[in-house]
């Protein structure tokens, strides 16, 4: 395929076409709907009271542990994939390297368990 | 010549405080009386033995003697030196020591005057075990300062010296002492650092050796000082001597700049030690904060480590150097001596009148080798000696008087004599020593010194033979108002010396006296290993 | 095509080089880090298909610069949730209880 | 396709690629209101109800008539909201969700965009929409909203770990990450050898991230409207609260398509004896029954709790999801290789 | 397009080479699974001394290889693996002794002092994340390719950042950590930037090849060159802290446990040495006619680092109160002395540089160890980390005073002891190869340097403190004290055989240089 880079226009062409639709649809929305403002209608939405203090307000610190936990993770497929894709043309090697990686990985994940990080307190 | 070529007889002596130091480390603290024991045996050993030496030394043949060499460690350079055809290019360290007729004198004061010292440092009183070890090693590094013959060698005694009077100053000195023991530390590391500094780069420009057996040419970096000098006294002698090969590593010889800035940075180095007149400060903090004993080696000693490392690294290295510079080197001469003097005038504390009359007669010894000829020089060592001497049995009486009056302000202090006619004849017999009496050793010293001063640079000598006269004012002025003059009356019950204060002083007083009586005891070999230098200072003087 | 990589990973770098020495918050701060590493990564690449020897090496390197932000990053919110948790703040600015 | 992606590219290819591209798109958009539609009319009937049937015949212009409804509906936009966040949100959703379908195969010869990297790319566009959810939750100031926001985004990290990891064991049969690669690596003949037996670890991990990533029951914590009223977009109105709905039903379309080609075997047929059926029929067969399985599961499971979501994501898939992909190495290893 | 790669795995016979990393890599896993598995009723001392049995059992293995590798004295070629990205040679086995070495007492000092550290709560990870770091540091020595020595670097540093993270209920800890993370953060991208245009302009992250194209590269990409060599030079420089770029460090050292200190102090500061004396060397050395400049500049440029680091580490600790922040910064300026024999570069009348370099490096780990094990016996009976709770040492413990002694003489270069013979060999080197300016400022900062290193001998000999009673010294403190000391005082009484063993099994061409 000498043209592979058309692909990538596609997929440019997908992407404008992504951001074309909202703002298409939303321009003509806003020339359809009406628009009559008032302070009660733009207070946030608090089961029908009056909003208490902030909306933003801290939330449990767990996410960010999850957060972490996804990163490595994650990024471990970054390994992953290639080493997939390259598997057939690759020896026993390859394989007993990524149980090794993955194992590390594992007993990270073992350690986070037993450290409590996967036990979920209500939030 | 006798056994003591056979056996290693400097390390002997340089490692006999070290033994003691092995001892007192072994013995419980509580065992005082043990441990002084121990300090006054392991200063001893080395008197004894420096004075067998000084008694085998060929006074006739002079020269360095007792050459002890050992390799400590190497670095080669450059292993991948086929190329430039060597068979060895490297870097040694070694321990050398050696004696010649200008270390002998002063090796025979440092183990004379710490064997007195050891006696009155036995009465300090708190912590002595180790006091006593710092104080064997201070021994041990000024021992070694005088022995050595390799320059790395001399700069860690020198070192071990610093260390050493740090720590004795820092716990055991007076009121001010740890700010007395810091000022000392900073400017003597500073001149530590400079004499170092200039060590290096003489050692990498100069202190080469090329040794050739068969095809076999080594090439060695060291700091032997017999190798720098013969290197420097000799420039073009290693160009012929040196094989082709040596070609591409190219020891640059120094240039004239180089070996100027070396100079300067070495007069620095030990003017500080000396003290020369502007680097003085740290001097008298310690002489008032120490302890009696350092002080007495500090005075006797430690100062002309400063002279000897200025005689034998700055002049006899750099003759040249030395000459060009001889007149500025007269002009601090006759600074130090007339600062010193006068400032000791107005002094009203003994210990800084002394202190200042150290400066002062420091300046003479200046003068005597900014002579730079043979009166001038043999005066500066005799200076050297007599002063360290006298200075000692100053500083031991101070000592004394202190202990039983608590003071030494001028002002609280009078008619001692009376209650202590002991302390006080000798006292006043060191105060005539002092400011030059003849027949006392410090007679000796200023004479040569201004002699030899006076050949070369009359309007100087004119100057400082004015310093010579203030001397007389300002020592006699402290002596008398303290030996005569009315006694207070508390002072009257006082003790007067105890056997083991007399001791020393009687050996000191007798020294002394044996020095201006006899000096050629000392002025031969003196003369014997100035010869050299003589040649080169005359060589040049007809040269340029 | 080369120097405009270089160029936009170069702004990249000073951005977040900027960010990492200047933001007060350390959340700002860690990602600044990110930005930085992110710059690396592009020119990696950018040399790995436009450089003067173009070689797979740049993108396998970026591949492990990735990896190791990765882990950084990790660790370094850990420390910062860690932070969080003693002083209540995300503020570098009062992070100075050392004495100077 | 494959021809026209072969030619040098001029303005003219760009522009009849664009409009295919806007035909396309109005497909999806035309799938995505039937879906809505059957989704209600199958829970309707599996619940025995009636479901939607007053606007047009059978209700069939019901979800028509909601998109007007939210068209001409007034958007309001809270005061405190941060404005600029608010207003990208929906829109960041939905980028991704239809970005991603650039790569999907539907016939040997009927696909978009070839990719060498298909599924990567899938994989690493689908993970910014969660970015927008959190950016929605963030911006509204609310609390509710926020809360919703981080659980999901919580949930969706947590379960794109395992689905991440459980195709690379189609990517070990396939040796590619090319989507059409993968096809043709299914095609035996049977259904057997359809990625879906083989990988049935790896099939049954990704069906359960799959619906955990599109934030449908039992699955749907972020907008669990029992709890946080409606999550993440609850202080969306309007037709910026339809971008929200419209990415999460484009995404049921992908993940369709996309269950479809991994372990389906895309448009092949089960059985050698039933491949006179073109491909595309095939392939909307299984992708309608995907899209039916998840309709079904709605109407029948019930929603699960936040730390069982937690608990199974990581102590269960993630394990699992890994311990498949050294089970099909070391197959391969034994039997294949060599 | 793409030249291509041709993948090497590892043969079972290189798996033996690697046998002293795989070993530790193997003992950290175990000890993980051990604290994780082991009911808490055992106490974590024994994941301790099982590290410190880890440790040693690999550095057996280190010297092993290296007595077979230098059979009668003759230096070996290196040996290769995984197409020459790691190697195992004399300049790696030596730093890896010393590393090896290094940890281990630290591991002694951490067993000393963690009882008494409540902030502390992983007791186990304390001690079995010294091993990833030390992989780390120990895949930098041997690291033959940039790839290699990057990951060699995180590893080393990651791990460091959760170490100094280590005191968990101490918010100086926390913050120390942080900030650790954001200038190792820097650092890293610094250095990874710097790599990366390393990479653009030849073409290869391999060392050697590195070297080969350089030349080649120079002619059109000299700006390319520089702005990647400066980068990895600044960012080296945060990692060795070397002034400027120092700043962190006090702070780090500060809040991180005692012996986690001493670990970045040593460890940490030498593989980073060790990284840069094998980058340089071997991209630069090879550099001739007009190219010779650029390695002129950039040896300069490590060279000016070195003396701001002397300089600003010595006088930046004048006003120091904090021992540890002294401590610090003293390593700040002792980093500037082993940057020296670095960068003073091969001359045909000097190439002893690494020797220089490692017979110092040697020495501080000593002194400097020693120096923190005192510090933490002190801290731990007062309390607080200040000078001030050195004062009366003398009465309190005479003899641990006298060996602070020793760490405080060698640390300030004074004979007799092993820093003064390492500052010596550093400057001898220095003015052998005529840098005498920098042979100035080496004196110079050693000089400044007395006054606070001196501080310490103040305190204990000269004044008497608040508190009495006797300092108990922990047996395996004690220990680490004593072999410190008495191994500062045997380099500085008998340097030849260290210095004589370095030479005969240290050969520049086989050693260090990288080819292919």
């Amino acid at each position: 395929m000498e043209n592979y880079a058309n692909n990538y226009v596609v997929v440019a062409v997908f992407i404008v076409l992504g951001i074309l639709l909202p703002v298409v649809a939303l321009t003509v929305g806003r020339l359809l709907r009406p628009n009559k403002p008032n302070a009660l209608k733009q207070t946030t939405y608090e089961s029908g009271n009056e909003p208490v203090g902030e909306g933003q307000v801290r939330f449990n610190i767990r996410y960010y542990l999850f957060a972490l936990m996804f990163v490595i993770f994650d990024v471990e497929t970054v390994f992953l994939y290639p080493w997939a894709v390259a598997y057939n043309k690759l020896g026993l090697f390859v394989l007993v390297e990524m149980l090794i990686f993955a194992g590390m990985l594992l007993i990270g994940l073992l350690y986070a368990w037993k450290k409590k990080v996967l036990k979920w307190n209500s939030v | 010549m006798s056994i003591l070529n056979d056996i290693p007889i400097l390390s002997f002596i340089l490692f006999s405080p070290l033994l003691g130091v092995i001892v007192l480390l072994a013995l419980p603290q509580h065992r005082s009386n043990w441990l002084k024991k121990t300090v006054v045996i392991a200063t001893l050993i080395p008197l004894i033995l420096s004075f067998w030496l000084y008694a085998e030394y060929d006074k006739q043949q002079g020269g360095a003697a007792f050459d002890e060499r050992q390799s400590w460690a190497e670095i080669p350079l450059n292993k991948e030196t086929q190329a430039a055809g060597l068979s060895e290019f490297k870097f040694a360290f070694q321990y050398e020591l050696g004696v010649d007729g200008l270390s002998i004198p002063l090796l025979l004061l440092t183990t004379l005057v710490s064997a007195m010292a050891s006696l009155a440092a036995i009465q300090v009183k708190k912590r002595w075990k180790s006091f006593f070890i710092w104080f064997l090693l201070l021994e041990m590094g000024i021992l070694g300062v005088f022995l050595a013959r390799d320059l790395f060698l001399f700069f860690i005694l020198f070192e071990v010296t610093l260390i050493a009077m740090y720590f004795l100053i820092g716990i055991w000195g007076y009121f001010n002492r740890e700010r007395a023991a810091n000022q000392f530390l900073i400017y003597n590391g500073i001149g530590s650092a400079i004499m170092l500094t200039a060590f290096v780069i003489l050692v990498n420009t100069a202190g080469f050796r090329i040794d050739q057996i068969g095809d076999q040419v080594s090439f060695i970096y060291s700091g032997s000082y017999m190798d720098i000098f013969s290197n420097l006294s000799n420039p073009e002698a290693w160009v012929n001597l040196a094989p082709e090969q040596i070609g591409t590593i190219n020891p640059f010889l120094m240039s004239d700049t180089m070996q100027w800035t070396l100079f300067i940075m070495l007069l620095v180095a030990f003017g500080i030690k000396l003290p020369i007149f502007p680097f003085h400060t740290w001097m008298l903090k310690v002489h008032t904060e120490a302890p009696t004993s350092i002080v007495m080696i500090h005075s006797g000693l430690l100062l002309k480590m400063g002279a000897y490392g200025l005689l034998r690294f700055g002049l006899l290295l750099f003759p040249e150097q030395a000459r060009a510079f001889a007149i500025p080197l007269a002009v601090f001469g006759v600074i130090n001596l007339l600062y010193g003097a006068l400032l000791a005038l107005r002094q009203q504390e003994l210990k800084l009148v002394l202190a200042y009359s150290s400066i002062s007669h420091m300046g003479i010894v200046l003068i005597g080798l900014a002579a730079m000829n043979e009166l001038g020089l043999q005066g500066a060592v005799f200076q050297l000696v007599s002063h360290g001497l006298v200075s000692a049995l100053l500083f031991l009486i101070v000592g004394s008087i202190y202990e039983r009056t608590g003071t030494t302000e001028l002002g609280e202090l009078g008619g001692l004599a009376r209650s202590m006619p002991f302390i006080s004849g000798v006292l006043l017999t060191a105060g005539l020593a002092s400011l030059g009496l003849p027949g006392l050793s410090g007679f000796v010293g200023e004479f040569l010194s201004l002699l030899g001063l006076f050949e070369t640079q009359r309007w100087l000598t004119a100057a400082a033979v004015l310093g010579i006269i203030l001397t007389a004012v300002y020592m006699l002025r402290a002596v008398l108002k303290i030996t005569f003059g009315p006694q207070r009356d508390d002072y009257a019950a006082l003790k007067d010396a105890r056997l083991i204060e007399a001791v020393p002083m009687i050996v000191l007083l007798a020294f002394i006296l044996l020095l201006g009586c006899f000096p050629s005891v000392l002025t031969d070999t003196v003369q014997l290993g100035m010869d050299g230098l003589l040649d080169q200072l005359l060589a040049t003087r007809a040269g340029g | 095509m080369l120097p405009s990589y270089l160029t936009m990973a170069a702004i990249l770098f000073c951005i977040g080089l900027y960010g990492a020495l200047v933001k007060r918050n350390a959340v700002v701060v860690l990602l600044s880090l990110e930005l930085m590493l992110n710059a690396v990564n592009l020119n990696l690449i950018a040399f790995s298909k436009y450089g003067v020897v173009p070689s797979l090496t740049g993108q396998i390197f970026s591949l492990f610069t990735i990896t190791v932000a990765a882990a950084e990053a990790a660790i370094g919110v850990a420390i910062l949730i860690a932070l969080f948790r003693m002083r209540g703040t995300v503020n570098v600015d009062e992070f100075d209880k050392m004495r100077r | 396709m494959q021809s026209w992606l072969n030619q040098p590219l001029t303005w003219g290819s760009a522009l009849v690629l664009f409009l295919w591209a806007l035909v396309f798109l109005f497909i999806v958009l035309g799938f995505v209101t039937y879906a809505i539609y059957f989704e209600r009319k199958v829970i309707g009937w599996m619940q025995l109800r009636i479901g939607p049937n007053r606007v047009g015949p059978f209700g069939m212009l019901q979800t028509v008539a909601d998109i007007f409804k939210l068209l001409i509906k007034e958007d309001t936009i809270p005061r405190k909201a941060d404005r600029a966040l608010f207003i990208l949100a929906p829109v960041l959703a939905y980028i991704p969700a239809f970005s991603v379908l650039a790569v999907l195969p539907y016939t040997q010869n009927l696909y978009f965009a070839d990719l060498n990297v298909g599924l990567l790319y899938y994989v690493a566009l689908s993970g910014i929409s969660t970015l927008a959810i959190v950016l929605g939750g963030w911006a509204s100031n609310n609390k509710y909203a926020l809360l919703g926001g981080m659980r999901s985004a919580a949930q969706m990290i947590s379960y794109e770990v395992p689905l991440v990891i459980s195709v690379v064991g189609v990517i070990l049969l396939s040796g590619s990450l090319n989507l059409r690669d993968i096809v043709a690596a299914q095609s035996g003949g049977w259904f057997w050898d359809w990625n879906f037996i083989p990988q049935i670890i790896g099939f049954i991990i990704f069906i359960i991230a799959a619906v955990s990533e599109l934030n449908r029951t039992p699955f749907d914590l972020p907008e669990a409207e029992s709890e946080l009223v409606a999550g993440y977009h609850v202080e969306y109105s309007g037709f910026r609260f339809a971008f929200f709905m419209l990415s999460e039903y484009v995404y049921v379309y992908a993940i369709a398509a996309l269950t479809t080609v991994l372990f389906l075997g895309g448009w092949h047929a089960p059985a050698p004896f039933l491949a006179f059926v073109p491909g595309i029929i095939w392939f909307l067969l299984k992708f309608a029954f995907i899209v039916f399985f998840l309709f079904w599961i709605r109407a029948t499971l019930p929603r699960i709790r936040v730390d069982q979501l937690m608990g199974l994501g990581w102590k269960v898939l993630l394990p699992l999801s890994l311990l498949n992909v050294f089970l099909t190495a070391i197959y391969l290893e034994l039997f294949i290789k060599n | 397009m793409y030249e291509g790669v041709s993948f090497v795995p590892l043969t079972w016979t290189d798996m033996l080479y690697l046998a002293p990393e795989f070993l530790l890599a193997a003992v950290f896993i175990v000890l993980v699974l051990l604290d994780l598995l082991l009911p808490k009723r055992i106490t974590r001392q024994t994941i301790g001394w099982l590290t410190l049995a880890g440790i040693a059992a690999s550095l057996l293995l280190v010297l092993l290889r290296m007595l077979d590798m230098n059979e009668g004295g003759v230096s070996s070629e290196a040996i290769r693996l995984l197409a020459n990205s790691y190697r195992i040679d004399d300049f790696a086995s030596l730093l890896k002794i010393v590393f090896l070495t290094g940890t281990g007492l630290i591991v002694l000092l951490a067993l000393g002092s963690i009882r008494d550290d409540e902030a502390i709560t992983d007791r186990a990870e304390y001690y079995y994340m010294l091993l990833p770091a030390l992989i780390g540091a120990m895949m930098m020595t041997s690291s033959g390719n940039l790839v290699t020595l990057y990951i060699g670097l995180e590893l080393l540093s990651l791990t460091s950042y959760v170490l100094v993270g280590m005191r968990r209920k101490s918010g100086l800890s926390a913050e120390a950590a942080f900030k650790y993370v954001v200038t190792g953060g820097i650092s890293s991208a610094m250095i990874l930037f710097g790599m990366s245009y390393l990479y653009g302009i030849t073409g290869s992250v391999d060392l050697g090849s590195i070297a080969a194209a350089l030349p080649d590269a120079l002619v059109d990409f000299k700006a390319l060159a520089y702005v990647g060599f400066f980068f990895m030079i600044a960012g080296f420089g945060i990692k060795i802290a070397a002034a400027p770029f120092h700043a962190w460090a006090p702070d780090v050292y500060q809040g991180a446990p005692t012996p986690i200190s001493a670990f970045l102090a040593v460890i940490a500061k030498g593989a980073a040495l060790a990284a840069v004396f094998r980058i340089f060397y071997s991209t630069l050395l090879m550099l001739q006619d007009e190219n010779a400049i650029v390695s002129k500049d950039i040896w300069l440029a490590l060279l000016v680092l070195a003396a701001a680091a002397m300089l600003v580490g010595a006088t930046a600790a004048l006003r120091q109160k904090n021992t540890k922040r002294l401590l610090a910064l003293s390593g700040v300026a002792n980093a500037g002395y082993m940057l020296v024999p670095i960068g003073i570069s091969l001359s045909v009348v000097h190439s002893s540089n690494f020797s220089e370099f490692i017979y110092y490096l040697i020495a501080y780990l000593f002194m400097t160890i020693g120096a923190f094990a005192v510090v933490s016996t002190v801290s731990r009976s007062s309390g607080n980390e200040e000078l001030k709770s050195f004062a009366g040492m003398y009465y309190r413990a005479p003899w641990t005073a006298a060996a602070m002694v020793v760490f405080v003489l060698s640390l300030s270069g004074l004979p007799v002891s092993g820093g003064f013979f390492g500052k010596l060999f550093i400057l001898l080197g220095a003015a052998n190869a005529k840098a005498y300016w920098l042979v100035g400022v080496i004196v110079l900062s050693s000089v400044i340097s007395y006054y606070f290193y001196f501080g310490f001998v103040r305190q204990m000999f000269m004044r008497s403190g608040s508190e009495q009673g006797e300092i108990r010294v922990k047996a395996e403190t004690g220990i680490v004290i004593w072999a410190c000391a008495a191994a500062t005082l045997a380099l500085g009484l008998f340097p030849g055989p260290v210095m004589e063993w370095i030479n005969a099994i240290f050969s520049l061409q086989s050693d260090l240089m990288i080819n292919n």
